[in-house]
């Protein structure tokens, strides 16, 4: 009876590690649950009409439940709205949507982990120097949260910290690596660097690496091989890691809990989390890795 | 003259043009019957809506794009240039709080605007349409960002903004099909810009500069002027893609658009629209954004996996053209 | 004697064009058999037939008696078949040893590698064997129409066909270059070749044919001695009717106006300082060897290229010309000596073409077009001038190279200017509809228009012209009465300077 | 045969194409001094390598795009099939363990192959090949996802791999030049395939069927398989290319390549070949390539904001062509 609930989740991405991540979760508790689980994502984080269109597409063909990571909430709302009145619950995941159509949230508060990696950032330089960004977008909701959460941490907190460069590279490797070297070229005494996603991260150290610079102070987001090796290479001083898997997972739980008809926690907080060479082998951090 | 040219009937001849006129079509109805038959939440009203509704911002966009494409040209910046006047509407109604009006036309104008600019590079400075549309494209893609302040702008205080591309007027009339204006909006750019290409003097230049540029300069007409024209309308056009797009999403979203061109291009080509210029119609455009649209909508119904997707995408792209190629040559041949 | 090649019954028809019906024809070896016939009679696609460019519907073909099927131009060459197409077929990037040996380049070096050098002497080679003066590197996009065509009968001659077919080899040549290429075609005669000529001027014929076959309207008419023929009858054969050709008669022109006055035109070598002028009612011919500058002259005036210098006046009225637009406003025409490149939109149909200069006489206040009115009047010139093609909607590249002419010709015509240039109005034209155009040049100026016809064919010049201006090496060497004019008087100027090839003119500029 | 052919010495005539091939980085020339006067650390051998190295996959992909576009055609599949020859080396050396040489060639391999399914679908089916490779995208893009597994392939137990670009083999002999071995494998592919274009029957049968195909057919060549064997270079360079990027990122990722098609058909037109076929040296496409990662690895030292950088990008790729536009009319009239 239960295999023949239908869920699609609709992401805000695919092909990147993260949202593999996520679907990873998604699929092992559709396993867990005996579900049927669909994930789709746009090509990138500034393709919101797409992803309307995978939502649209998604409702047409009548699901049991909708897990829906919006690129932007209002762009969603009538689709949403529509959602309801059709009777299928919604699960947010990733950064939330602004609604009270959801029924639940299972997300990463991104502004407060960005802040954790300033902090760690400021530890590992001592307080003063100076420091760039590599983000993966301009406009969409993660980039800008996570470089906020960053920038206005440092700004309130360190005041001898210097953010001398912010650059976006579309969280693609190579590009990244371009931007990562051509920010060290032109700023040769700068004392550390945060990428902000997976791709921008390994373009950081790939860039580094490749001019030869161990002296700077790398901070990652998200997991990942390449990143939980150069931190256990001590290329990387360490990253924040969300719960993807975990995001997955509970979305799905909470969604075939609102099909049954059960009460479902309105806010899971899937949390984040710092690791380094210390920790990475911790089991509690490991849980929250992915490949 | 030869009497060895044959003269088949009026009637004959309007029959045969029928044909293959619903021939055309071939490719869209074969595969809206395949997925009919595949799955039974795809023939439902509200997802031909949603088909016709996906399929209308890249449709004005290839319609823009034809135009462009017919003088022999391209233009690799429809998709940037459609989000730059989503962000001059924005700014116009919501940063400065002018009325709708002042807005949609704003954001016509900016496409306008920066068609001339396009066409003067290509028509004046001889640059290569590909280049001077991609320079244009990084140009606005810019702009857009700057302007809007690399934030996207809500449509919040314009109460009626989405009702333009997401209300319904039909809905008034026929309750039972309530096909969204943007959808309409799609179908009068279509209809108007194949009567200006079929029957005005604009049209008229249009092929003649694709089919033989220099052909139409010795014939004594401002090629040049015409160019330009041609593709200051194209701009224009995707300024209404950008009106449509921003009340879609209540939002101008700036960094939208990357890789638009593309699809844009591709449903002109699958329309059966020539690359060197010179041939081509609106209506085999439409018919290309349909099949697009149908595709990409009738395998995410079927749960195709989305890598697969892709991989079944591109293959009905090129199997349609093909189908299509076969049977230009079976018409002419026949 | 077995012939070469037989072809019999041949039957070909393309979409609303039926083109060969039941045709035959045949080539012996050291034969020259001339393929005549009007416009869109069908020779090209017969001889396309034969070369494997197209396959036929119905027919045999045989070759020393056997039949064969030519399925593709490779086959053709292998069976020995070469062909001079009559659109140029060369490719306008590379130069002109690369287009000559295309498909058969020298090679070095695991057969890959291309040895260069040895292309560019077998090139060197064959253009001495042709005097002709011409680097085998030069790019072939450079060259004039006339030294294109001749590059095209270096690349037919170095296949070393058993039969070789020229499609209207002469349209672009002048005397030098036919006399050449006619010592070239004895020749081959003399070695057995066997050749099939296409050609519309009928002065050729009795010079190297020995026989003419005659089609008209796709059908074979017949076959009949080239020596004891006379040209009258195989013209009434080609066009079921007779044509007088009559001298021109000049007008007085004392007190008319003078329409189109020219002074001090220059523009780097091909124009210098040439100045003319054309009256009212007058035909002025242009006469000069190829490449004298005559084209040169018409496109600055027309200001499709610029002028260095000098000033032009239409009507007495001293006019600024930028651009042909400037031109066409002053009331002055260009017919292009190219139709391909300059003067028709061949994916377009005949009516487009023939109303593009005018298409402002067809629109409403709006912009939209008359479709009924562009119609009829396309219908009209297709009458007028009998341009063979099944409707007015028909795409000219579908049509054959003389009715494309046509077309153009009837462009200008519509456009209706005080002015006219015809650069090589008749070229690739049949007699019929040569001496259809010569009456409308006639009739044209006797409408009290200025007509310039420049023309390689000194009989042409002669037939036509009120006055004729001579060209050589971009300076206007003189200006002849028209009428009787000795033809060596024309070319005495024309050859003022250095001769194209590389023996003396003497003898050859006759 | 006029007289008006003028000849001159040919040692001038050597000075004269000399001066021309210096021109033609004028553009590159420009761009190098005004960043070396605008900022101090531009002007550093380490930032002269990132910039060859920047160039590399890029050059590489512009290389392969150069070869199709000569032919009359267009490649959008390069930055797909980059991407997918580099999941096959990938799944060869890591998944499957074999050697490396067998990994390379397996890459390599993939891309003929790939060429050969587009060129076939070019000149043997007639799609256009804006349509067939437009398609090959997207099955690429699509394939590179499910033979990966959605996931990168790292190379950690193929020593020696990451060397194959970012080694240095020429820091052994000139060890203050540790110029990376990716730039040398660009410079190589870049050389051979200028060589092939100029010297053999494949370079010349490519250039004729940009220029006039029906007569490269009517001389009696085949010219549809040519064509194909251009479009398998093309996609053997791209495997080339994937071999680079997965060395240079010591992984395979699936997910790259967006964009980068158009990045190298830029590089290609800046470096003045036409998009209608014919005409296009390798030289050119190489300083296309060049001037665009100096363009945008000035801009970045120069600490551009992002937003800026796009609009200058722009501007530029617009005005490098319009200038070598100028240079050539000039050359011609001179
Ligand atoms: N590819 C084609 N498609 C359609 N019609 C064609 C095609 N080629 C030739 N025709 C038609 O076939 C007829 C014969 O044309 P062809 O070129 O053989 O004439 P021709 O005798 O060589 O004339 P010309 O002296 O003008 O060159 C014409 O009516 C022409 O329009
Ligand atoms: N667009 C051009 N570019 C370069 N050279 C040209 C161009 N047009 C003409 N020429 C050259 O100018 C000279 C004059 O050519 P033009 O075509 O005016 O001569 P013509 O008398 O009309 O001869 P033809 O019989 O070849 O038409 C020739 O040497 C020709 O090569
Ligand atoms: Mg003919
Ligand atoms: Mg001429």
């Amino acid at each position: 009876a239960a295999q023949d609930l239908d869920i699609a989740l609709i992401s805000k991405g695919f092909q990147h590690q993260f949202w593999q991540a996520v679907r990873m979760g998604a699929d092992q508790a559709a396993e867990e649950f005996g579900v049927n689980v669909t994930f789709e994502g746009p090509d990138s984080e500034t393709q919101v009409d797409r992803q309307i269109d995978m939502l649209a597409a998604a409702l047409a063909r009548n699901p049991d439940a909708i897990g829906f990571a919006a690129l932007d909430s209002q762009a969603a709302t009538p689709l949403l709205r529509q959602a309801q009145e059709a009777g299928i619950p919604v699960v947010a995941f990733d950064s939330g949507v602004d609604s009270d159509i959801p029924i639940a949230t299972a997300a990463t508060n991104n502004l407060a982990a960005a802040a954790l990696a300033a902090d760690k950032m400021a530890e590992l330089i001592g307080g003063s120097g100076k420091v760039a960004l590599v983000v993966h977008d301009q406009t969409s909701r993660t980039g800008v949260e996570r470089r906020d959460g960053f920038v206005n941490q440092i700004e309130a907190e360190y005041p001898d910290i210097e953010i001398v460069s912010i650059q976006y590279g579309a969280g693609d490797h190579l590009q990244s690596t371009e931007i990562t070297k051509s920010i060290l070229q032109a700023n040769p005494d700068l004392a550390g660097i945060f990428g902000a996603n997976e791709g921008s991260a390994i373009g950081v150290v790939n860039g580094a690496r490749e001019l030869g610079r161990d002296d700077v102070a790398i901070i990652g987001y998200d997991s990942g091989q390449a990143q939980m090796t150069a931190i256990r290479e001590g290329l990387m001083a360490g990253a924040i890691t969300q719960n993807p898997i975990g995001i997955g997972y509970e979305t799905v739980r909470a969604a075939v809990a609102a099909i049954n008809g059960e009460a479902v926690e309105e806010e899971i907080d899937t949390g984040f989390y710092w690791y380094d060479a210390d920790n990475i082998d911790d089991e509690e951090i490991q849980a929250v890795l992915y490949e | 003259m030869s009497a060895a040219i044959s003269n088949p009937s009026p009637a004959a001849a309007l029959w045969a043009t029928g044909a293959q006129k619903i021939l055309a079509f071939a490719g869209l109805i074969f595969l809206v019957i395949g997925f009919s038959l595949a799955s039974p939440n795809f023939m439902q009203t509200s997802n031909i809506i949603s088909i016709l509704q996906a399929a209308s911002v890249n449709g004005v966009l290839a319609v823009a794009a034809t135009l462009v494409i017919i003088t022999g040209g391209i233009d690799l910046s429809v998709g940037a240039l459609m989000t730059f006047c989503a962000v001059i509407c924005g700014v116009l109604l919501t940063y400065m709080g002018l009325p709708l009006p002042i807005g949609v036309a704003g954001a016509i104008l900016a496409g306008i605007a920066s068609g001339l600019c396009s066409g003067t590079f290509v028509a004046k400075l001889k640059v290569p349409p590909f280049i001077a549309t991609l320079g244009m494209m990084l140009i606005l893609r810019g702009l857009s960002l700057v302007i809007s302040g690399t934030r996207p702008i809500y449509f919040n205080d314009t109460p009626g903004f989405t009702e333009i591309a997401t209300g319904s007027i039909v809905r008034n009339f026929l309750p039972f099909l309530p096909i969204p204006n943007g959808v309409l909006i799609l179908f009068a750019v279509a209809g108007i810009t194949a009567y200006i290409l079929g029957r005005t003097i604009l049209g008229r230049y249009a092929y003649a500069l694709g089919s033989n540029e220099e052909a139409l300069r010795l014939s004594g007409v401002n090629a040049d002027r015409w160019k330009i024209g041609i593709y200051a309308m194209a701009g224009g056009i995707c300024g209404i893609a950008g009106v449509l797009i921003a009340s879609r999403l209540n939002s101008a979203q700036p960094a939208l658009g990357m890789g638009y061109e593309l699809d844009a291009i591709a449903a002109v080509v699958i329309g059966g629209t020539s690359l060197s210029g010179g041939r081509g119609t609106i209506l085999g455009t439409l018919i290309g954004a349909l099949i697009m649209a149908v595709l990409i909508n009738g395998l995410r119904i079927l749960s195709v996996a989305q890598e697969w997707q892709t991989v079944v995408t591109g293959s009905i792209i090129i199997l349609a053209v093909y189908i299509d190629i076969l049977r230009r040559q079976r018409a002419a041949a026949a | 004697m077995t012939p070469l090649v037989s072809m019999r019954d041949i039957d070909k028809s393309f979409p609303g064009v039926h083109a060969l019906k039941s045709v035959q024809f045949e080539v012996l070896p050291g034969e020259v058999h001339a393929l005549m016939g009007e416009n869109g009679a069908g020779k090209s696609t017969l001889m396309k037939i034969l070369s494997g460019v197209y396959s036929k519907d119905a027919g045999v073909i045989e070759l020393d008696g056997k039949s064969v099927n030519v399925t593709s131009p490779r086959q053709a060459q292998e069976l020995g078949i070469g062909i001079i197409h009559q659109e140029l077929s060369l490719m306008r990037d590379l130069n002109a040893a690369q287009n000559i040996f295309i498909g058969r380049e020298p090679r070095s070096a695991g057969n890959f590698v291309i040895d260069e050098k040895r292309l560019n002497a077998d090139t060197a080679k064959l253009f001495a064997a042709m005097h002709l003066k011409l680097d085998p590197k030069v790019q072939v996009e450079s060259l004039t129409i006339a030294k294109q065509q001749m590059v095209e009968i270096a690349k037919a001659l170095s296949h070393k066909s058993r039969v070789l077919i020229m499609d209207e080899p002469t349209a672009a040549l002048n005397d030098a270059e036919i006399n050449e290429l006619f010592t070239i075609i004895r020749q081959l005669k003399a070695e057995g070749v066997g050749i099939v000529y296409i050609s519309h001027k009928m002065d050729e014929l009795k010079r190297i044919a020995d026989r003419v076959t005659v089609m008209r309207d796709g059908e074979y008419v017949g076959t009949v001695p080239a020596a004891d023929t006379p040209v009258e009858k195989i013209i009434s054969m080609m066009v079921g009717r007779a044509i007088s050709d009559e001298p021109p008669t000049i007008p007085d022109l004392k007190d008319a106006e003078v329409l189109l006055e020219v002074k001090n035109l220059n523009r780097g070598r091909e124009v210098q300082d040439v100045s003319f002028s054309v009256k009212k009612g007058e035909i002025l011919g242009f006469a000069g060897l190829m490449g004298a500058g005559r084209t040169e002259v018409a496109r600055v005036i027309f200001g499709a290229d610029s002028m260095q210098s000098g000033e032009i006046f239409v009507h007495g009225k001293k006019v600024s010309i930028k651009q042909p637009r400037d031109a066409v406003r002053a009331g002055i025409g260009y017919l292009s000596e190219d139709r391909k490149q300059f003067g028709l939109a061949t994916g377009m149909d005949v009516a487009a073409n023939i109303v593009m200069a005018s298409v402002e006489r067809f629109i409403s206040p709006l912009g939209v077009l008359k479709n009924k009115e562009i119609r009829d009047t396309a219908r009209e010139y297709i009458k007028q001038l009998t341009i063979r093609t099944p409707s007015e909607r028909q795409e000219t590249r579908f049509l054959s190279g003389g009715n494309q002419q046509k077309v153009v010709v009837a462009k200008w015509l519509l456009r209706d200017c005080d002015v006219l240039i015809f650069d090589e109005p008749t070229r690739g034209i049949d007699v019929g509809a040569k001496s259809e155009i010569y009456k409308l040049l006639n009739k044209l100026a006797e409408q009290g228009r200025a007509i310039i016809v420049i023309s390689s064919e000194l009989p042409e010049i002669l037939r036509l012209s009120h006055r004729i201006a001579v060209m050589c090496e971009g300076r206007l060497t003189g200006i002849l009465p028209g009428g009787d004019t000795p033809q060596e008087e024309i070319m005495r100027l024309a050859t003022q300077r250095a001769s194209a090839t590389t023996t003396p003119a003497n003898g050859r500029a006759a």
